[in-house]
């Protein structure tokens, strides 16, 4: 139904950053409606409110009317507005329900599960390694670099270590925040391959400005190789070279890359 | 406010400590009541705080002949307190809900709060006062290890 | 009783009536409302420009990420995330409520009702002693070991409750005590106005005869009242974390840190409306007086107030969309969000429809106004892309949210402010503000604020996140076009303090050499016009005025002058 | 012009403007604590089996007795202000000291508790329960305290003197959301178990 609705509209926020995830178009499509009807209501308004300035400014000569807008038939040119607004909110209330709960309500089946780990100031991502099961021996873990295959739906579980941290894929129109002590989950299923910014999005910290990561959507083939060279019976020592290295060295290499 | 017709203040004051002794009492005999005794504790507890409550406000503060503002600005307050909760315990009151779930062990604050506990531990050991200090140490030192 | 109460304030303020006064006892431990009134207002400016000034830093580090910044040098990530947050609290809890709020109500009530000050002049006195307290402590958690608080003005736990954490030992609990001792001043303030306005008013003033910028002081002093409890038990319990080790908010301890955010966003909610309602209230007076009508539907206004009060306390946790709150309450705080758009709306339509049939004179004041309704309109219709919750899954916590709530905010705190500055000085030092400069000062400050905060709205749909000190660690933000949107912001704003200037010189010299105002030089009919100016210690001389009719009677039909102030008595016939 | 500020002889509401600003004070006071209480009783809820243990340890006895002398001292205080309204200024200091007096059992009694828990171990750090109940009950006692303090002041300075009579009608109405919250505080701590 979104991608329907999408033809008509004018996708304003694809014309700053592409849709990477199956629901992009849905939050996308949320924002225009919402930019037609608001903005719609916001010209008209305006426009009269320039027009009264203009037409009712001060002359010699000109009285102001009175008019104390107490009379019914005065209080309809506030009414009548007001009830279209609230028309405009349902019209707005009605696909926001539908986009929320798509996105954070519903979690469809995964192919593929994914933990995120957040703390001071980096990103841990546990993916599920070549079994697709999460929790096994071969998860592949990795710092600031999210590797993710296209097309397939994957269910993230965000945890934080320290303090609050807010998972954002701005590419996939996502943000979840980490709490320490709860574990969220939630849904996507990327659809574009390419490289693109995860931010932290929560204030966390003297260097929440530099705690980025990087997505990376691959296609079938590329996923494989990297799950291939990543597993850990073969790159468990790398692994471990990252994961005992200071924080900021591991992050600074994705950042700069 | 003086020449309202309020009952006498010691009438008001018996009934609030006689309600007072329920509520103690309460928890006491609620065993008796078997499945019920949870709900008799909750009744004789709360129900009969808000009743001492709404006496106090009633009588003792005069709220019963004050002009209108006044209860009704208590009850504004009292009602956005609701307010707070409902909208709060969607998610501060449980531990798991849609998607989510706290990870935390609770059973295992079960066993901490009993290896603490004066009253459990003061019949098996007869140094109670040591006892309950050495059970904070522990919990101390789990809290460095986390 | 009331004799009594008589002789008690009696006794305290005798010491007045000597005309030799030392300046102490003037201008800095007087009871006086209009002097309180005052002292909140030169204090809301002073933060104002330190505000002002954190603005400049960050926004310049923002442009010109690295560079050493003129009258700061490099900005350090700890020093950026302070200047941030302190940014926020400053404008909100030291510029935008005593400014708005305790200055103008301290200022207006008493005149505008037709009394001679405050109920409790003394806690008057105390609720201003408390706030400065509150804003050395402020001051001085900048220059503790460690530096002031990082960790964004809504301070969520655990980073705000542990120095391990933060890395502010002493910044972070000192800007706490301080946010709390200025709650503590303005709760007495806040009853302050309430009483006096619910006890204190002239004879013959009913409900629908009290100015609408009384009402609305009232109104959000009852909301900052009945939200801010919660917020007060939040802030003794995150202080207990920060300094004694509790646990209340920590999740490894059992505590839960979100509920930090639902008490203070409890309050942090409510307290936009509270700060917005008397920014309306003042737009409401000068558009009245300058249009020479009559407020256009002015019950329904009142009771849009009361209704958007009692409604803004369902709707917080549209701030914790994303921020872990169960997704099925969403449903709930998405519906009274997007309904608030209702009471706001009526309240602008009003003003809008005001302008009708009138005859607009543009004084300076009048332009602050409407352009305080303009720039407002397009902040209030923006939050429907953040109260929606599909598409704050997007923009929450992005520069759309920033560029959003400064189009409300900037409005609110400088616009209307300027507007009452503007409106008021008259009254407040009698003599008029420049009519030129104000109009050059007004032209320097509107345009560039749109400048500064129209690429921010683009930058933010462009995914562009806050409170990140640089965007060149961020590959897909570095973009030459996106930096060239934040060094145009950054231009604007301060192109946008430099005009600030002009006001400052204008005000000062103003306040010696201004043309002669009279006692009402802008033909208005609220009370406070009707003495002289500034009014004396008592306000109204001997006779304490009586009120015949409501305040806007503007331009009525059938009689010569196109004003009828408030306390002039009725004409036989038309009885 | 007069020295006086007429402002505070107003009464457009009916209700002495003392009195008005004593029911704002009291409509925040119960957010304050009302906030806190449901702090509380969200993590209650949350933590129920762990907590319950934890509360076993709460002195009853002891908050039974509290509650019992704040009972009492309300039923005082408001007999207080009926001899304040009677213009009876021994009576009236009587009442207020006596008052002054149960306040002083309660706080005594208070610290007698302070002291067995903190020797039993459980300090405001032990556990977030025995943080809140130190939170809550001390947040309270503070309040008592202040009111002791401001009754003495109106017994000593106001009421020998004869003037400012309503100032004991105000401060019987702190006194009794005091023993309100109380009212509520022993149930919530040392009841429920």
């Amino acid at each position: 139904m979104f991608e329907f609705i999408d033809k008509f509209m004018p996708g304003l926020l694809e014309m700053l950053l592409p849709r990477a995830s199956s629901y992009a178009v849905q939050i996308d499509v949320l924002f225009d409606v919402i930019t037609i009807l608001v903005g719609f209501w916001f010209f008209l308004v305006l426009g009269y409110f320039f027009y009264l300035i203009f037409r009712y400014r001060h002359r010699d000569g000109h009285k102001a009317e009175y008019i104390s807008g107490e009379t019914h038939k005065q209080k309809q040119a506030i009414e009548i507005p007001h009830y279209l607004i609230l028309a405009c909110d349902v019209a707005i209330i009605i696909p926001t329900f539908l986009v929320w709960y798509n996105i954070k309500i519903e979690v469809p089946p995964p192919d593929e599960e994914i933990r995120i780990i957040s703390q001071q100031w980096a990103w841990t991502f546990q993916h599920a390694g070549a079994d697709g099961v999460l929790d096994t021996p071969d998860d592949i873990r990795s710092v600031n670099e999210l590797h993710v295959k296209n097309n397939t739906q994957y269910t993230y579980h965000l945890e934080s270590r320290d303090v609050m941290h807010s998972f954002s894929v701005p590419v996939f129109r996502l943000k979840q925040d980490a709490i320490p002590g709860r574990v969220i989950s939630g849904h996507f299923k990327p659809i574009l391959t390419g490289e693109w910014d995860i931010q932290c999005a929560e204030m966390c910290g003297v260097a929440h400005g530099i705690m980025g990561a990087r997505i990376f959507i691959k296609s079938e083939a590329e996923y494989a190789a990297w799950i291939e060279a990543n597993t850990p019976e073969t790159a468990q020592k790398e692994l471990l070279a990252v994961n005992e290295e200071t924080i900021s060295e591991a992050k600074e290499d994705p950042n700069n890359g | 406010m003086a020449g309202h017709n309020h009952p006498s203040y010691l009438k008001i004051y018996i009934i609030l400590v006689v309600l007072f002794a329920v509520s103690v009492i309460g928890p006491e005999v609620a065993p008796m009541f078997g499945a019920y005794a949870k709900a008799v504790v909750l009744l004789t507890a709360f129900g009969i705080a808000i009743w001492k409550a709404y006496l106090v406000c009633a009588y003792f503060m005069h709220l019963k002949f004050e002009k209108v503002y006044a209860p009704y600005i208590l009850l504004a307050c009292l009602s956005l307190l609701f307010v707070f909760f409902f909208g709060t315990a969607t998610d501060a009151m449980f531990s798991n809900g849609h998607n989510w779930f706290k990870d935390l062990d609770e059973e295992a604050m079960v066993k901490e709060a009993e290896a603490r506990s004066y009253v459990l531990n003061k019949d098996s050991h007869g140094d109670h006062g040591d006892h309950g200090h050495g059970a904070h140490d522990d919990h101390g030192d789990e809290d460095k290890a986390h | 009783m009331a004799e009594v109460a008589h002789a008690e304030v009696g006794h305290g303020d005798h010491h007045d009536d000597h005309h030799e006064q030392s300046f102490w006892s003037k201008y800095i431990f007087s009871t006086d409302h209009k002097i309180i009134g005052f002292q909140y207002m030169f204090t809301g400016m002073a933060m104002a420009l330190i505000g002002g000034y954190f603005a400049y830093v960050f926004r310049m580090q923002l442009a010109f990420p690295g560079a050493s910044i003129p009258f700061w040098g490099t900005l350090s990530p700890a020093a950026y995330n302070s200047l941030v947050t302190n940014h926020g609290t400053i404008m909100i809890f030291w510029v935008a409520m005593p400014v708005l709020i305790a200055a103008m109500g301290n200022f207006l009530i008493p005149l505008m009702i037709g009394c001679d000050d405050m109920v409790f002049p003394k806690v008057n006195r105390l609720s201003f002693q408390i706030f400065l307290l509150s804003a050395i402590v402020l001051i001085i958690s900048f220059f503790v070991p460690g530096g002031g608080f990082g960790g964004a003005w809504t301070a969520y736990p655990p980073l705000s409750a542990k120095a391990e954490f933060n890395a502010t030992p002493f910044g972070a609990p000192l800007w706490l005590i301080a946010v709390t001792l200025e709650i503590v001043a303005f709760l007495l303030g806040g009853i302050n106005f309430i009483t006096t306005t619910m006890n204190a008013r002239a004879k013959g003033m009913k409900m629908y005869d009290i100015p609408i910028i009384v009402w609305m002081i009232v109104i959000a002093s009852i909301l900052f009242m009945c939200s801010v409890g919660p917020l007060v038990a939040g802030a003794v319990m995150l202080l207990f974390d920060q300094t004694m080790g509790t646990a209340f908010f920590d999740a490894n301890a059992g505590g839960d840190p979100v509920l930090w955010q639902h008490l203070f966003w409890f309050f942090g909610h409510p307290e936009v409306y509270v700060v917005l309602l008397p920014a309306m209230g003042i737009v409401g007076e000068v558009t009245c007086t300058f249009a020479r009508k009559k407020l256009f539907a002015y019950k329904l206004i009142l009771y849009s107030s009361v209704g958007l009060g009692i409604l803004s306390f369902f709707v917080w946790a549209h701030h914790q969309f994303i921020s872990g709150v169960d997704p099925r309450a969403t449903y709930l705080f998405t519906t009274t969000t997007l309904l608030i758009s209702i009471p706001v709306a009526i309240i602008m339509f009003a003003y809008i429809a005001t302008l009708y049939g009138g005859s607009i004179r543009f004084t300076t004041a009048m332009l602050f106004g409407l352009a305080f309704t303009g720039e407002f309109l397009l902040g209030g219709v923006t939050g429907i892309w953040l109260g929606s919750s599909g598409t704050d899954i997007y923009l929450h916590d992005t520069y759309f949210v920033l560029a959003h709530f400064h189009y409300t905010f900037v409005p609110i705190a400088i616009i209307a402010t300027f507007a009452a500055i503007y409106y008021w000085f008259p009254k407040m030092f009698g003599r008029k503000m420049n009519e030129t400069w104000g109009k050059i000062h007004f032209w320097g400050t509107i345009i560039p604020f749109n400048g500064i905060f129209i690429p921010l709205f683009i930058l933010g749909a462009g995914g562009q996140h806050r409170r990140i000190y640089n965007y060149q660690n961020f590959p897909d933000l570095a973009g030459a076009d996106m930096q060239d949107m934040r060094v145009f912001a950054t231009v604007s704003l301060i192109i946008m303090l430099i005009f600030q200037l002009v006001f400052i010189v204008n005000f000062i010299v103003s306040l010696k050499r201004g043309e002669k105002a009279g006692k009402n030089p802008w033909k208005a009919n609220t009370l406070e016009w009707i003495t002289e100016s500034p009014p004396p210690h008592g306000n109204f001389g001997a006779t304490m005025p009586e009120v015949y009719r409501g305040p806007y009677e503007y331009s009525v039909e059938g009689r010569e002058k196109d004003y009828w102030p408030q306390n002039e008595k009725p004409e036989p016939e038309n009885r | 012009m007069a020295h006086q500020i007429i402002a505070t002889g107003r009464s457009r509401t009916g209700i002495p403007t003392g009195r008005l600003a004593v029911w704002w004070v009291i409509g925040s006071e119960i957010l304050i604590f009302g906030g806190l209480i449901a702090s509380y009783l969200l993590n209650r809820f949350n933590h129920g089996p762990s907590w319950s243990v934890e509360a076993a340890n709460t002195n009853t006895f002891i908050g039974a007795c509290n509650t019992f002398w704040l009972l009492t001292s309300s039923l005082f205080v408001v007999y207080a202000h009926a001899a304040s309204e009677r213009r009876d200024a021994a009576k009236t200091r009587m009442w207020i000291w006596l008052t002054i007096l149960l306040g002083g059992f309660f706080m005594g009694f208070k610290t007698y508790e302070y002291a067995t828990e903190i020797h039993h171990g459980f300090t405001l750090f032990t556990s977030n329960f025995w943080s809140f109940y130190y939170t809550a009950t001390g947040l309270h006692g503070f309040h008592v305290l202040c009111g002791m303090v401001i009754l003495a002041l109106i017994a000593e300075r106001d009421v020998k003197h004869e003037k400012n009579w309503h100032r004991v009608e105000n401060i019987g109405l702190y006194w009794h959301f005091v023993d309100i919250v109380w009212i509520f505080l022993f149930p919530l701590m040392y009841i429920a178990k």
